[in-house]
């Protein structure tokens, strides 16, 4: 049939088709342009485990993770996230650019998601973007995230653009270039919000770990089995107390999201994350990506009838119990890794402890895929307890095969963290009453 | 359902029929156009209560959603196919729980369009059409006008 | 405008008001009568872990119950629940009535929730209903379920009789005589698909457990600190390889649903459980309680939109996700029964061993809480799984608690039974196109 004559219909913004510039799309949406800038504005009220604020560190409210991310770079900074108008200036500023050890500098493959400088510079420097240090790129790059990351610069209609997500679902046996606008509105956020690595045989081109599909179990499967032989990646890192070899879990948002109530019944990231508002007599898209819950009245409420107050306490409560579990997989494996160096301080050798060795880096994966997920569950709650009751499993198997390596039975005492825990979320932005609002602050890279 | 309404609503499903495909058009779009024609059906009688509470009592009666309102004869055509199905199903045998067929979909879409398209006609909530997955202003709007709960009929 | 005719004015059945006949209701209300005879029919078609199937055993599903039943009744028979017009024919032939070791006899609080004569054998026996043994009640009881269990026979109002509910509702400030209609949808129901144990300082009188709460932590909590001092029940049996004071949880249908969402969205069992269906041109409640996945269509479509085929597969995947945690907190419960079983081979005394029995006790709890549970995790299944994990770490606690007490490291290895209950389980009544229908069973008792 004939299109009703009023909607937004085919654009045509006459700007050029690899414009990047955020300033020259504002003059054309000015709407959505203010509504992209409020992602400068910070709070949690009404958010008890997500919401925005200024480099929230992850390494005090969680004290096991020192031990967990011993000898690697997340050990030295790691912050809760906020938004996106912050990409580059978190990227530029963190200790995992600016503090490695041994002056070693971090590889390019960081910006692929901080700016939409991106695609342009990866089809100009071909597998060469990937190894240039970020301080090079920094230099050079004047643009963070824009329109541009997810609309045709053109026709102002959806398209995805980072080469590691379109290879990844080609791998997969899908077109995304021809996907439809529903998906799209999904798939724009997959472009980022998802779990990769740097393919060592392609000069740390950014990779998704989907081939085998997408839950915690099928990534590991992919990790063990191909991405170890085939692209000679067999780890993140090596840990300094257990010796193990360890994988790192990153924002895996996307894939936690599949096969979830809401996936299934066809629900967006946009529908949640970028809900109608009303300029005026017409409704947009909202450009300001946050926590849901703080403005569940768009989010929500149109789908949901209850009472919001009851369904944000009963969202809540499920990440309660989420948190529980998430805080007891961290502990137990805290205790994994330094029953492994006990068995090798009592003298066992690496052949003893193949088995402990394999059960932590297995543990602490299924631990990291939902610590490193930033809905405290809600995006799929059965699936991410099923991993956690995991984590917890292997990294007691993992200190009970140490114990036998180093044939000791007197296993190192679990520290409860959750007294400290609770405390400081209850300090920062926590009862929504006493929630934090912080001024913007600043963006700049330079 | 008694016999009476039986016998009613069996001549009633033979004159939309025969008034849709011969001269008596004008007739049958008078009788069908009021909403409390099709609750009298009994399987309409929930409908028929949610959009009495809802906002659009006063705005918008069942055919204002539910017919194709683009021209006389898609509704002409709409009316009847819809009727005589509805009608001979209900004296088969009436469903428990209704859903609407895909076709019926596209038609409340086009009218809610109808009403409301210079409030969405700054997004692209128009541009799915021929899309499988597409997304209807009732998938979110899931209480408008009926409300979530659809108790079979007494 | 006017009640349709179909609806219930207020009725008077002109029945005695302590009716207890089935008979008697059946020629007043046939629809409902019909409908209740209709429990008889048994069938899994539809349902991967409820349904109806005769006598499906529990001991030969799961084989870790072997041990962790050990010395228990449950050991003995224990089977997967069926259709309420059985309850007096099971009751009288299960071995747990039937064949408990040296002759030892059953008591009368078994039949508490079996039979419509039970609230007026309170009233006429007193407690010594409670102590006298089921085999002398059953040969003088001529009932069993009936429409007064719930419903007020003159006026056909709902209405609760059971002592140990109402009793306890009142211990929590709640007067369930004054429940409104739709609190008692979910009531009439928890007069027995609940949590019990057998009050030894009252001759056994049936009691629930929920004065510091519905959770199972604060069930174990009211056990601990009020059951074992005040009541004097320490331990429902002492398991025979760990010597733990063990606790057995029971059908915790209506404790379980408290929190869950379809709970705060004021959902009662009735609504899903009881859907209306009609019976000639009558509208009537389904009298047939069973699986509602086996009538999704007059269960679920009334609130939910999405395609009944839809729905139930994700259902069935976070059952799916439920099970796999189960049966790992079985066999870690199996695993920690046997590890203090070591110890004390090894020597370890009770001194030694007060932590890792504390540690099983509260491990097998968590597991059995939602074994006993009849929905594999449906009916709240973050509570749900959140338990279990605990289960799950509590019993690996208790093994490495028992490695340190006995001095061993070689912990005796898991034996994983997945393979197993996953083809018993494709055998019997799954998938659902080879659903299991048999035909109506014997019911009588005598
Ligand atoms: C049904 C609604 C819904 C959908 C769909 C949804 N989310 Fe969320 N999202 C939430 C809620 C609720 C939270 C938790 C926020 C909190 O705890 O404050 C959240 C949290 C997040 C966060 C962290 C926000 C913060 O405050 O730090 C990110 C990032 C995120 N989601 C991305 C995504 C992506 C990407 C998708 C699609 C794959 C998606 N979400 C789909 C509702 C949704
Ligand atoms: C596949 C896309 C992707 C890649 C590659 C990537 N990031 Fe990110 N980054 C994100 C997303 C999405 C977030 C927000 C979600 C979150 O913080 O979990 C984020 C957040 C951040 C933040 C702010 C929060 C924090 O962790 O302190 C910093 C800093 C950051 N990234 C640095 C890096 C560095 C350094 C690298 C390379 C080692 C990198 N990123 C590689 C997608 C990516
Ligand atoms: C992270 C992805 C993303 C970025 C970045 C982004 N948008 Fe959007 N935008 C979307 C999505 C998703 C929609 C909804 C489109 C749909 O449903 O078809 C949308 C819709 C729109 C629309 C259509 C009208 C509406 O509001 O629904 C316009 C115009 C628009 N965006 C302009 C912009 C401008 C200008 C910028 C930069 C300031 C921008 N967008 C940045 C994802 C993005
Ligand atoms: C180009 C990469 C990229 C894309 C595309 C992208 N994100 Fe992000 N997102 C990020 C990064 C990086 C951050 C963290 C920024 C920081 O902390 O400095 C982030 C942060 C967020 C946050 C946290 C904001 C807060 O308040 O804490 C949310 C929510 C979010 N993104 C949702 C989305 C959704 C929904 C989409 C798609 C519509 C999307 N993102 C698309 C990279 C991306
Ligand atoms: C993805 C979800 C979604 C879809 C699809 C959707 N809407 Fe909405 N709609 C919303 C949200 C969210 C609001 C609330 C905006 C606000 O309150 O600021 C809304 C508000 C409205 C309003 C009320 C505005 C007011 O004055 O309160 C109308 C009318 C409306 N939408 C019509 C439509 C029509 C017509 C369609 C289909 C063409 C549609 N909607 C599709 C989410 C949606
Ligand atoms: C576009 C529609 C839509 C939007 C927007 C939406 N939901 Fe839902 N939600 C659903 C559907 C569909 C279900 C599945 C149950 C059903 O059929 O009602 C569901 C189920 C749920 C459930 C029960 C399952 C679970 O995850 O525990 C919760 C809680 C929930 N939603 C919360 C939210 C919150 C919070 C938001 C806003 C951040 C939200 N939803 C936004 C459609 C939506
Ligand atoms: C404002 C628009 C609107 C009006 C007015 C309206 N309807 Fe509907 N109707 C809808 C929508 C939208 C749906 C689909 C609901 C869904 O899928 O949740 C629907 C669905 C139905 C269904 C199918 C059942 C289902 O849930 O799919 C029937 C039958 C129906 N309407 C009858 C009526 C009757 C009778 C009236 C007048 C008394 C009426 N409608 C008035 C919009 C309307
Ligand atoms: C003769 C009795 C009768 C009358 C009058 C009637 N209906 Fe129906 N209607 C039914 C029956 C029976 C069904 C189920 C048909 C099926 O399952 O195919 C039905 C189904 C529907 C559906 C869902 C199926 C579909 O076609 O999408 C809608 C919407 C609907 N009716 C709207 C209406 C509206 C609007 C009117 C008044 C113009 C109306 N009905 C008048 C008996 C009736
Ligand atoms: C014949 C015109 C007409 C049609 C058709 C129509 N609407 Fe409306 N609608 C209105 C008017 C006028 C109002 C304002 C009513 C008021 O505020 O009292 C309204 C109000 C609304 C509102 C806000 C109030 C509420 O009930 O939440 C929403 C949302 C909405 N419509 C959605 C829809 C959807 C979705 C459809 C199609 C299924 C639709 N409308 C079909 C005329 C119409
Ligand atoms: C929202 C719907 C819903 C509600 C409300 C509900 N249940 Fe269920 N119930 C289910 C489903 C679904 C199952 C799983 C059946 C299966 O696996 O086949 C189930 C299973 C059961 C079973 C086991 C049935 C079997 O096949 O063996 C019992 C007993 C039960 N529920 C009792 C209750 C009680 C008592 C309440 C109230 C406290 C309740 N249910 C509330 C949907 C519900
Ligand atoms: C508080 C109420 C209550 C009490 C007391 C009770 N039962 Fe039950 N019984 C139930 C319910 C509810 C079911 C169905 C749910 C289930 O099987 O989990 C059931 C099921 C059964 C079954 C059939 C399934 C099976 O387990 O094989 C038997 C046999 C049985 N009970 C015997 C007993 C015996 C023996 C006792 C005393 C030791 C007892 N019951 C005490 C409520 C009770
Ligand atoms: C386990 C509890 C239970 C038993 C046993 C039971 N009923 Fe019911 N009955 C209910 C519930 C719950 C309702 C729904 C009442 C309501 O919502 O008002 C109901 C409703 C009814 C109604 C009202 C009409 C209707 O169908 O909703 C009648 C009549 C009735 N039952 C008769 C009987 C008869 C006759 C028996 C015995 C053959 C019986 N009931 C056994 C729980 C029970
Ligand atoms: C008087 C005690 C009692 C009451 C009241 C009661 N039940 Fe039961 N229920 C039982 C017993 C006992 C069984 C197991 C019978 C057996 O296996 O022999 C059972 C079995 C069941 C089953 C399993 C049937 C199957 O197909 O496997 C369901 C479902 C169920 N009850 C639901 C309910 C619901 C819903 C209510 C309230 C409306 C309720 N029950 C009220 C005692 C009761
Ligand atoms: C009386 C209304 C009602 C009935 C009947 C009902 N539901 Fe729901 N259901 C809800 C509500 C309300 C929610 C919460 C989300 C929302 O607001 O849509 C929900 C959420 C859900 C969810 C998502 C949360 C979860 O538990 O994972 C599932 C799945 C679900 N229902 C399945 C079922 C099934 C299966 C049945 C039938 C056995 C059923 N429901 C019967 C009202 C109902
Ligand atoms: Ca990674
Ligand atoms: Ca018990």
């Amino acid at each position: 049939g004939k299109q009703p004559s009023s909607t937004l219909g085919p654009i045509n913004t006459g700007l050029a088709p690899d414009e990047v510039d955020i300033q020259k799309f504002a003059v054309l949406f000015p709407h959505q342009y203010d509504s992209f800038m409020k992602n400068a504005e910070m709070s949690t009220i009404g958010t008890k485990y997500g919401g925005n604020l200024e480099k929230d560190s992850h390494l005090e409210k969680y004290p096991y993770l020192k031990t967990l991310f011993a000898g690697y770079a997340f050990s030295l900074e790691y912050n809760e996230d906020r938004g996106h108008v912050y990409t580059m200036r978190d990227l530029a500023t963190v200790k995992r650019v600016t503090s490695l050890p041994n002056g070693k500098k971090q590889v390019g493959s960081c910006m692929t998601c901080k700016s939409a400088e991106v695609p342009g510079m990866i089809q100009k420097m071909g597998l060469d973007y990937y190894s240039t240090p970020v301080e090079e790129h920094l230099k050079n790059m004047n643009h963070g995230m824009s329109c541009s990351n997810c609309h045709d610069p053109q026709t102002m209609k959806l398209r995805v653009v980072q080469p590691a997500f379109i290879d990844a679902m080609k791998r997969r046996g899908e077109d995304v270039t021809k996907a439809t606008q529903q998906q799209l509105r999904t798939y724009v956020c997959a472009q980022c919000h998802v779990e990769y690595y740097f393919n060592p045989t392609r000069q740390g081109e950014v990779t998704f770990p989907w081939d085998k599909g997408f839950t915690p179990d099928q990534m590991e499967q992919y990790y063990n089995e191909v991405a170890a032989t085939e692209n000679k990646f067999p780890q993140d890192w090596k840990h300094p107390l257990s010796g193990a070899p360890m994988l790192k879990a990153q924002h895996p948002e996307f894939e936690t999201y599949q096969g979830s109530i809401h996936q299934i019944n066809g629900v967006s990231c946009a529908d949640c994350h970028m809900p109608y508002e009303k300029e005026g007599n017409q409704k947009i898209s909202s450009h300001q990506w946050t926590s849901p819950l703080k403005q569940m009245q768009q989010s929500c409420s149109v789908c949901h009838r209850e009472d919001m107050d009851t369904l944000r306490n009963y969202v809540i409560s499920k990440q309660d119990l989420t948190f529980e579990m998430l805080n007891k997989a961290g502990s137990a494996n805290e205790v994994a890794a330094k029953s492994i160096e006990k068995a090798i301080q009592a003298g066992a050798t690496d052949a003893d402890l193949t088995e402990a060795r394999k059960l932590h880096r297995s543990a602490q994966w299924h631990w990291d895929i939902v610590a490193a997920e930033n809905s405290m569950g809600f995006h799929n709650t059965p699936l991410t307890m099923n991993t956690l009751s995991k984590a917890i499993d292997l990294a007691n198997q993992a200190t009970m095969a140490a114990a036998k390596a180093g044939k000791f039975n007197d296993i190192p005492a679990a520290t409860s963290y959750s007294d400290y825990i609770n405390e400081r979320l209850s300090t920062k932005g926590w009862p929504k009453d006493k929630g934090v609002k912080m001024p913007a602050s600043d963006m700049s890279w330079k | 359902m008694e016999l009476s309404k039986k016998i009613k609503v069996g001549i009633l499903s033979v004159v939309i029929l025969l008034a849709a495909a011969g001269a008596a058009t004008a007739t049958m779009h008078a009788v069908t156009h009021e909403s409390s024609f099709c609750a009298s059906c009994h399987v309409m009688q929930n409908y028929m209560a949610s959009w009495e509470h809802s906002s659009h009592r006063e705005v918008a009666g069942c055919n204002d959603c539910h017919t194709d309102q683009r021209n006389y004869l898609a509704k002409t055509y709409s009316k009847a196919t819809a009727g005589a199905r509805h009608a001979f199903m209900n004296v088969i045998k009436p469903p428990e729980h209704l859903k609407m067929i895909e076709s019926s979909k596209e038609v409340v879409q086009r009218n809610c369009l109808r009403c409301h398209d210079s409030l969405v006609e700054k997004t692209r909530l128009a541009d799915q059409d021929a899309e499988a997955d597409r997304k209807f202003c009732f998938d979110c709007h899931r209480s408008t006008p009926h409300g979530r709960e659809r108790p079979t009929p007494p």
